[in-house]
């Protein structure tokens, strides 16, 4: 999965994720982490190294195995003036506290009239790619995506990692935020001072105009990798977009990018049933209907719980492979 | 704040129970005829547990209580006007009747919400808890929730978590004996479904009369000077019991004969206005504050009837800190 | 939601709940209920009524409030021989058990390499319209659709609801079974003896060649409302069809109907973003796009939490009204 | 089944502790020159708790186990063979290469499965044990679980419910003193996690020293003699220690200086070794079977190195009971 390096690459996405943190920590004496393991330990992922050292205990909390304390604490904690940032440590454990996730975070000021609010962001490792198996693999920001209320970020760069992570931490409203476990060793552009990244902004990786390829964390590196062996191979110009965020969610830069390619393919780490590109499509189909020259694709993961072996976890998640496949079905027309 | 140990605090107490009695049993008469919809869970009979624990606490504490939470609303200074224009679907009611019954809060004054998931705001105290600590704050938080919240696993994961971390929380069940129609005794296993739990986390805990506003403020102030001086949590469980049924048209036919009518003996008002007697209060000014609270009350239905209804365009609003609800671009 | 009663509709949908479940329980003893509520007291949407009179104690329990041990103790006893149904009470809920439905029981199988199978049916009242506000109303079977492992119906009628329960109890497949609260009270024709309505196959409820509307429980009658009032207002005639399940998805039979009508509107309760109806114009914007003459609408629940007003709720749920504007906006093609 | 309370039967415990040891050591060693990918969670140093708990139920019992689940596995009957091949992603693998080393599961022999969500396993004994019951057999279930599930909701649910059901399932903890990197007295408001919380369910409960098969096989025969009895369900806490560091190549840098050197000097197999010899056996025998257990694992990981690669089809087989995956017409 790693992108193209340069010899400006030398921040990893799993360090920017610290480093993000620990900016607005600074910034902000009301930013607080929780989570299991994430104190003098660094987290399991390595993704919150330093911060114990640099912000001591009563900034950074050790919490027991109890995902439904962590995030309603975490959420009690926003409601009361703090802005909380709590690790789930995989995202498949979102299914723990997901009761916080679906019927109480994202409601809660709806339904008191807007007399409180939210400010916290829930850090999540997610996808696959690793080997890890059924229950620690899983790409589930579709989960989130069936809640109105919460904001989703899913960086794909490392700094896009520190500028998006300043969007959430600031953000009044709540946010998970997922961190690709298959770009934690990925290289990339350190973020510059205070670089902060708006939520609902996709960002054009790459231009072209003869289909648009729209991606989101682990898949961008595929995309952009399935896009330079189709311009070698097919002399096809493909457009890359990074959503970086999918709650706001940038249809009008799909739109915008299908009005000059007229095909669309969705390439997108979960599963083809319920995942968020059917949101996608939902929306090119009824409001870019006129602007399709072709059928529109879904790349997406295959309906069946994520297998161990990477042999057969390669046939079930997208690869840059079956991306190529689906664009030249496309060119065909 | 009324020194609520003097007869006149604990006749203004009486007085907020009232009134409490009262909305309960225009809610119900109103969700009968019609006018209130979906669903209502009655606190009448519980009242003495929401009075005399906001009687223990200061100002800027924090509340939590489930969907059986008018009588928390009410003590923590939300007007039955306003409960009841909420539950009436009016644009006036507290939540702008986008809550409804299960979700009464005025978070203005700390009562920071209702929530109708059982269990759920037991970790959503101990953040508010949690948060005071972090601010330097002597603020305590408390959690209310039912004798069947007790088995499910956010009660275990918030006690755990707020022990370990010995913050200003107060967990405090209101034990009226069933879960929905069933006997709570049948589906636990611990006679004191959430005192009995409380040496699991190493926690203090005291069962207490919930029909007696007195008991119940004593209890409350002891747990809160604990949390405020650094002791950590207090388990407190207070027994007493619904005089409706579970919700909306429940007659209660689960119950064994005459379970309500020895309970109705120990009536919360009919405790307070016997300590009141005791206290010296003349029945003249207990009828005073009865009479008070009618009015109140009255007045609040009235106005609430009158009050418009919800305005249309309040379904897009308030998703968003920005008070919009924008998804995409 | 009532649909236009006939001398035949002499049974409700809620009385079916029942009768479907106590069939099954009649014909095999491996059938047990569990749930809050469920036995003397006949369950809180009296869904359950008679069935521990007939079955008695060992075949009904009532349950603590404990959604994990409901469901968990439904999977440990379906991988052991018994066919346990249990009642969730409001599909809500299921976030309380999430970890369940997401990682637990849709993957044991796959990730065992099959040495298990998981027979066992989560039925849960499911949906809004009643005024019970944020966490009482959710349609949710779209956060079910993100798992694959699971199978979900979600019958429109009485009788569909003793045929798609003798399925589900049947099959040796874990199924979550969504009862909509707004159809409780609905009557229909009785289910004949020995009904038996298989998985994946949507029913064709009206004819038509103007347009499509794909529906699903509560969306089944406002399709067939709006439907008529197309034919007499507008001279339209909209084909309806009742999904009945999600998975298995009778996209064929979409498909098909989209092949004569070219246009496809899909009514769906669940919101828009993340909804079930993406899935579907995922497929029909992919295999079914050379059958289009316009764009793909959905209409589908606001992306909000649920407000408790009656009247704002309507504003935020799909409604007949929406549906007619939709089919309109799309025959000016 | 062998008595395992001779000197013959207890040869046979050691041997077999003897090669979860030795399959732990292969797979670690695997692991770190890449031929076991994903991640491993090593049991050695818990091998007396699986063997112990096995050789004290009945064929027909069921296990449940976590993603530290290797010598449950083993002593459950699955071989040496099949689960080094799961590991290394080879057809031959017990789970298909489906699963992998967290997954591990014999269901043929009761041994159903291991969980990796924390506490996820511990309700779905309680459902065997239901089972068990209303089919009317006398068969148990076993939960085994880390110090750090008692911390879940999961634990309370699934004890509540057992305890008001009378079921008959063990609740069989294997402390280790930590979750992951954090010891578990930092986040656990309870000295004995398991054992402490028993109470709250009026569950009885037993520490035992889990480094000692005969202590655990005593312990979990007296409960599964309770539970088959009908008088429920027991919980019990053995005490143990990981000789590896959490997961993969964690280095346990966080264990204090000397702890790890003062639990191997009570090795479970230098406890089993020492009552071996006490009650008679000779040291030619104890390595005897030492060999017997090193051939086993060395043939096992030349089998498994030999075997071929999962099977590509298999990615898209068992979603459903058909066999199959189909998900749409
Ligand atoms: C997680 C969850 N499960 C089930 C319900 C349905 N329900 C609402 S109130 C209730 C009974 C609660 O009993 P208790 O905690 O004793 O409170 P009480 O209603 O007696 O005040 C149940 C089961 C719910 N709201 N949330
Ligand atoms: C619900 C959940 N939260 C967190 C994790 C990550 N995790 C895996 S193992 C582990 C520590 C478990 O500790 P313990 O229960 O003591 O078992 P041990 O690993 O010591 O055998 C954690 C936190 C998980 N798998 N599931
Ligand atoms: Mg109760
Ligand atoms: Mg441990």
């Amino acid at each position: 999965m790693a992108d193209v390096t340069t010899s400006q690459d030398v921040v990893t996405y799993r360090d920017s994720v610290a480093e993000g943190i620990a900016r607005e920590m600074r910034r902000d004496p009301a930013v607080v982490c929780l989570g299991e393991d994430i104190g003098a330990a660094g987290g399991v992922f390595k993704t919150t190294v330093g911060l114990f050292e640099e912000f001591g205990p009563e900034r950074v909390w050790d919490t027991p195995i109890s995902e439904q304390a962590i995030v309603g604490a975490a959420m009690g904690a926003a409601m009361t003036g703090m802005r909380p940032v709590a690790e789930i440590m995989f995202s498949d454990f979102l299914a723990c506290c997901w009761d916080y996730l679906a019927n109480e975070i994202p409601k809660v000021r709806y339904m008191t009239g807007g007399q409180v609010t939210v400010p916290l962001v829930i850090r999540t490792a997610n996808g696959g790619g690793l080997g890890f198996g059924a229950q620690h693999s899983q790409a589930v920001e579709n989960w989130v995506l069936t809640v109105p209320g919460l904001k989703i970020a899913a960086p794909s760069t490392p700094a896009d990692v520190v500028g998006l992570l300043a969007s959430a931490i600031r953000s009044d409203d709540p946010v998970v935020f997922f961190e690709h476990k298959g770009l934690l060793a990925s290289k990339g552009a350190p973020a510059p001072d205070g670089h902060v990244v708006p939520f609902g902004e996709a960002a054009v990786l790459r231009e072209g105009d003869d289909v648009t390829l729209v991606a989101l964390a682990s898949t961008v590196p595929l995309a952009l990798t399935a896009a330079e062996r189709l311009a070698a191979d097919d002399s096809v110009a493909a457009e890359v977009l990074d959503l970086r965020t999918l709650i706001p969610l940038d249809v009008a830069a799909v739109l915008r990018s299908v009005e000059r390619t007229s095909r669309l393919v969705v390439v997108e780490e979960n599963p083809y049933q319920g995942g968020w590109g059917g949101t996608i499509v939902s929306v090119v189909a009824d409001e870019g209907f006129e602007l399709l020259d072709a059928p529109v694709k879904r790349v997406a993961g295959a309906n069946v719980p994520l297998p161990f072996a990477d042999a057969l976890e390669d046939q079930v998640i997208p690869t840059v492979d079956k991306v190529v496949d689906a664009v030249r079905s496309l060119t065909k027309y | 704040m009324t020194d609520t140990t003097t007869a006149t605090g604990l006749l203004a107490l009486h007085e907020t129970m009232s009134v409490i009695r009262r909305t309960e049993k225009a809610a119900h008469d109103l969700f009968m005829s019609g006018l209130v919809k979906g669903t209502t869970h009655l606190a009448a009979g519980h009242e003495a547990v929401a009075v005399g624990a906001r009687a223990a606490l200061r100002d800027g504490d924090y509340a939590f209580a489930t969907y059986r939470g008018h009588h928390h609303a009410i003590a923590w200074g939300a007007t039955p006007e306003e409960c009841l224009a909420e539950l009436m679907q009016r644009s006036t009611g507290l939540n702008k009747a986008k809550g409804g019954s299960m979700h009464l809060t005025k978070a203005e004054s700390g009562m920071l919400g209702s929530y109708a998931i059982v269990g759920a705001h037991l970790p959503m105290a101990v953040g508010a808890a949690w948060s005071a600590r972090l601010r330097g704050t002597e603020q305590v938080a408390v959690a209310f929730f039912g004798d069947g919240a007790t088995n499910i696993g956010a009660f275990h994961e918030a006690l755990n978590l707020a022990a370990v971390w010995r913050l200003p929380v107060l967990f405090v069940c209101e034990n009226n004996f069933y879960m929905e129609y069933t006997p709570i005794g049948a589906v636990t296993a611990a006679e004191h479904p959430a005192a009995g739990r409380a040496q699991s986390y190493g926690l203090p805990a005291e069962v207490v009369d919930g029909n007696d506003v007195v008991a119940v403020r004593d209890a409350v102030a002891r747990a809160a000077v604990r949390a405020r001086a650094g002791d950590g949590p207090t388990v407190l469980e207070a027994h007493t019991y619904r005089h409706y049924g579970h919700s909306r048209t429940d007659p209660g036919k689960y119950r064994p004969d005459g379970e309500l009518e020895r309970w109705l003996e120990r009536d919360p008002l009919t405790v307070s206005a016997h300590r009141l007697r005791e206290a010296g209060t003349s029945g003249d000014d207990i009828a005073a504050a009865e009479h008070r609270a009618a009015a109140v009350v009255e007045r609040a239905v009235a106005n609430a009837r009158a009050a418009p209804e919800a305005d249309l365009s309040e379904a897009f609003t308030d998703v968003w800190a920005d008070g919009g609800a924008a998804w995409r671009t």
